[in-house]
């Protein structure tokens, strides 16, 4: 059985990768999984400098989801090049790091520091955070500025590059258009959905920022609807996330058109999360005759079945 | 797993979980979950209460003394025998331990009681001189006084409506106490909420007597991975950092907690 | 207590209005629920002529949410007004009708015999429909589209108008400003979000449609965030929906700036939300001293909170 | 609530409803909800099975014939005496009776059975010859054999491995019957997977038959509200419609049934 997925000139021993934010910098699970297992980690989102982030509270759970608002607390590149990433290569992962600018210049700067380091497998290209005003944001959501931003970090390192694009928009495709013009090697989607939820007894947020980013199994429906949409239009690989919470989940993107999956929110239900995806992969392969996982990267027939029964609860 | 009511509001809830009892220390917390329920989503931190032991003393288990607050604390109050609950940790750092002739003192405040049954027992084994200060809203809701009786720990009791102990807040007695503490000084520990944890490091600090103060934040992972749990803690003369109480904490050392 | 809202010249006696599609012609509830005590009935979508909507199966249920393509079966706007308009204004409905067309030629048409017609107290503009190419979503996720169908409709009819805006752009508010702009009365936010969910074991859709919109309390942070969003932009009401199982959940959108509210998929799950939900809210209104449920139309305090605690809870 | 595990897969949840039980008429159908749960969302269709008495003879309820599917089913099959769950009903269309010398012939698939009971019932008291065929998957699926029996009902049964009745598809005894069905003429009652309703339908009308078919659509309001229930729909020469088998049905006349 072979699970390994192809990304640009990387090939991952399988397609699962630790989602952005969800997982710290990767050290923090390494007494849960054995990093070397996971298809590839992805560190925090990081700037050139240190940041706080909001203040708490950061976080609140809404039906089948969460939003978050972190701010992108984080150590910043060089600290992260020094304390984490040595550790990281000593553990066999490989690692993604997820690249965050307030301009197109620290988007390069920051790429560059990544590019003379060593054990960076990608650069996945935040121009999507939702939770901040300088996050890249003002990027993700125009064509133009994605188009630039990646052009720019493409010239700027030998690294993959990876944007990752932000589901707020009316028309997520042609951001992987754009991404796909610009010289990237592959995409993820999605970042969260701005989202926002009250306490109505106080009248006042729920979280300091206001608003924050919706995650969870809530979104997955949306999610796959874009990665299927961009599966379509461009034929750079995906990497598609959004409410994985299983293998089902993670078949469920691979058919949509992804050839790796992110599992984000999820990690932190069930931080075993891992081995029992990986596990079920192998068992609906051995069960469905499939040799090549990469075999099932956009295998959805989306030709309309007729009659009465779909297979409902499978979705939940 | 069991689960006993003590108030309508409180339950104690027995977790068959032999490796988490012998794992964890004085302070530590798992991150609880009833099995197969995806509603809430998320999992909830809960210090752990006991250890629990079989007849034989091997350890058995964990107990949590679970307060009803929304959602999933409801659904722990009504769990059965039978049912089954995941249960991830032991998490965080626990309290450090002191011993005689230094004292400790235990401020706990309502469900703030739950990490100081395991940090009495360590203490008492150590032969440490240990008060336990603890504040409830009424008397039916002072929980396991026997128990802190029987390891022979000191009790100063305060309730709101006056039903037992002091009349109002538990640091009442608290600044009483530190007014007059010894030449060895005490170690307070205090776990509660966040008003009479802010209350009890000042106190502490004004009276130079050191504090190890156990936070409570919302927790998305307790593992460290999401950075939700964050609080601001300064040493010496740097700047507040944002730190992650669930690997960080949730015990940290009262005087470089920054209270806003 | 009073609990009247006033969208334009209507008063409302209560804020509680049946979303379109998810309660038929208000007639088959008729036996449940006392048609004169909610604030109002929208019909479901109607086109000119009939129409017999996508073949089964047509709907499938994702976390917290579900997904449709009914596809606007519908019996057209001629049999509307001869078979169940009269009965609706018997019954003392104030009957909303959700207007649909292929063409603007269409929308006009529509609302020109809606005019004329007795018992319609409103036309909302259905221009978001995400399950058929002529529903309209060309003029709603398009500004110009938006304006021109609102502008061509508003002077076709004296009723009041109402789009029905989508979601699934990248900055709702705008929309909801080209409304205002071409003469709308209010707007009504949120139709479904487009979405999708693929059956693994046979790799097929859920749905006839393979794609439909997603409903229910999954997206109901992405609403009340655009409802803020809009009611920061625009002057005129804001009918908000999405996801609305309770009281709380009305009250979290009144105070991100809804007038009224519309109860959807949770009409599905209980019939009699609509008492439930009317206690819920007077209760509320008793706990808190509000006199007039008006007064908490947009009553968000966005100024952030600090500390450890948010009201984590109350959201899911 | 009791219920009642006739297998690993089938139980009868039986339901304290006095009012639905009341109004129901054969293949009329409720739909259900545990409470509290909001995972699955939405409830699920399930045909009234029998209607409850107490000693004296009053309605207190109804059960329902459960068969493991899904989440929602397999909830509903784990479900304890005292759990309660959200009942609304009785909705549809019941089956018309017809009464003697016509004969009725019920034909059940699987868990299709469960409309029959009341329905053999009301045939039992208006003396209509009643036939059962009714098929499974083994015979450990054939239940409530006893139950028809005292009605007076005469049993066809058919199972896919043969371990009891005919071996293979209980259309295949309904056809020999068909074949020979007497003057007086059967009305033929069918509810079942798709392919058996179908193939009952057209050899009902192939023996010049009338049929009353119980068709099964994903429902998400068993009202008329959503119309994902919809069935084609042929009324003599004209153009099919989709109908919404939740109101206009679930019973269906056969020959009226698009069938693509
Ligand atoms: C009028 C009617 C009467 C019924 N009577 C009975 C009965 O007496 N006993 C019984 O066990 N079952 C009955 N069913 C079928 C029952 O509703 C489904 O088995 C149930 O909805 C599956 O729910 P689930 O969550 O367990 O499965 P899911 O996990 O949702 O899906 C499992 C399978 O069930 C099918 N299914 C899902 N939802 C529905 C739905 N709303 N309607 C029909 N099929 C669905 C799916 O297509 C899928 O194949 C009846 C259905 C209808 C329409
Ligand atoms: C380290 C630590 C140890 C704890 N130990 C105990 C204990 O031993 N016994 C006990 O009863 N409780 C304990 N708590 C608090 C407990 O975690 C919360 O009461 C619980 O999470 C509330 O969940 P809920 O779903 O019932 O409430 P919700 O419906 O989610 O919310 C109700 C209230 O609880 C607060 N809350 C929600 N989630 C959290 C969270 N993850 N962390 C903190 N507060 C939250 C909310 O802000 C809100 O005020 C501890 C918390 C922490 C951080
Ligand atoms: C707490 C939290 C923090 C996140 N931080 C980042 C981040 O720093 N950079 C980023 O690109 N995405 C971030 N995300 C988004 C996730 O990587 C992922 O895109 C999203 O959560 C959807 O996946 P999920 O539903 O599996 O969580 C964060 C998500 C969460 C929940
Ligand atoms: C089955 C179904 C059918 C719908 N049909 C229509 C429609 O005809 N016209 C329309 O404007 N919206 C339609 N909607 C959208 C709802 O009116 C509403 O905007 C959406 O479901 C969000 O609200 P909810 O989460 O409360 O369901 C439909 C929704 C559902 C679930
Ligand atoms: S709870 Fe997730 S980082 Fe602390
Ligand atoms: S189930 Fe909703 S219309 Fe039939």
């Amino acid at each position: 059985m072979d699970l390994s997925v192809r990304i640009g000139s990387l090939t991952l021993p399988n397609p699962l990768i630790a989602a952005s934010g969800c997982f710290g910098y990767g050290l923090e699970y390494e007494q849960v999984v054995d990093l070397s297992t996971l298809g590839a980690v992805v560190s925090k989102g990081l700037f050139l400098k240190e940041r706080q982030g909001h203040p708490p509270p950061r976080i609140v759970e809404t039906p089948a989801g969460m939003i978050n608002a972190i701010g992108l607390q984080g150590i910043g590149v060089h600290r992260f090049v020094k304390e984490k990433l040595p550790q990281l290569r000593a553990h066999g992962a490989r690692t993604f790091v997820n690249v965050c600018g307030s301009t197109l210049d620290e988007y390069v700067e920051v790429c560059k520091v990544l590019s003379q380091a060593e054990g960076v497998s990608a650069i996945e290209l935040n121009i999507s955070c939702p939770n901040i005003k300088e996050g890249g944001i003002q990027f993700g959501c125009s064509l133009t500025g994605t188009y630039e931003v990646v052009s720019a970090v493409r010239k700027a390192t030998h690294l993959p590059v990876i944007p990752k694009l932000t589901p707020n928009v009316t028309d997520v495709a042609s951001f992987a258009r754009a991404s796909e013009d610009a010289g990237a090697d592959a995409v993820s989607l999605v970042n969260t959905f701005l989202a926002m939820a009250i306490d109505v007894e106080t009248r006042r947020p729920t979280i300091s920022n206001v608003m924050g980013g919706l995650s969870g199994p809530a979104i997955r429906p949306i999610a796959v609807r874009m990665v299927w949409e961009c599966y379509q239009l461009v034929k750079i690989p995906i990497i598609g996330m959004g409410g994985i919470t299983n293998a089902r989940d993670a078949i469920e993107f691979m058919l949509a058109g992804a050839t790796a999956v992110q599992i984000g929110t999820q990690n932190f239900v069930d931080p075993f999360v891992w081995g029992k995806v990986l596990a079920g992969i192998e068992d609906y392969m051995t069960r469905h005759k499939v040799e090549r996982l990469s075999d099932l990267i956009g295998a959805f027939d989306p030709s309309p079945v007729r009659g009465d029964k779909p297979v409902v609860g499978t979705n939940l | 797993m069991a689960n006993l009511r003590l108030s309508r509001e409180y339950s104690v809830l027995s977790l068959a979980a032999p490796e988490v009892g012998a794992r964890t220390r004085p302070g530590q917390f798992v991150m609880l979950k009833p099995a197969g329920v995806t509603d809430p989503l998320l999992r909830r931190p809960f210090s752990v209460f006991e250890i629990l032991r079989d007849s034989r003393g091997a350890i058995t288990g964990v107990s949590i003394l679970n307060k009803r607050a929304g959602r999933s604390t409801k659904r722990l109050y009504d769990l059965e025998v039978g049912d089954v609950v995941s249960c991830l940790g032991p998490l965080g750092l626990p309290f450090t331990p002191v011993s005689a002739p230094r004292q400790a003192w235990m401020v706990a405040g309502g469900v703030g009681l739950a990490p100081f049954a395991t940090l009495a027992e360590s203490l008492a084994a150590s032969g440490t001189p240990t008060t336990l200060f603890y504040g409830a809203r009424t008397s039916d809701e002072l929980f396991y006084l026997d128990f802190f009786g029987r390891l022979g720990v000191t009790l100063v009791l305060a309730t709101e409506d006056g039903g037992r102990g002091v009349k109002g807040r538990v640091t009442a007695p608290l600044e009483q106490a530190l007014k007059s503490v010894g030449a060895d000084g005490a170690m307070v520990y205090a776990c509660g909420p966040e008003p009479m944890l802010e209350a009890v490091a000042k106190l502490a600090a004004r009276y130079h007597q050191p504090s190890q103060v156990s936070v409570e934040r919302v927790m998305g992972c307790g593992l460290g991975g999401c950075y939700s749990c964050v609080v601001p803690v300064k040493h010496g003369n740097e700047e507040a950092n944002l730190v992650r109480s669930c690997i960080s904490g949730p015990v940290f050392d009262g005087a470089e907690l920054v209270w806003d």
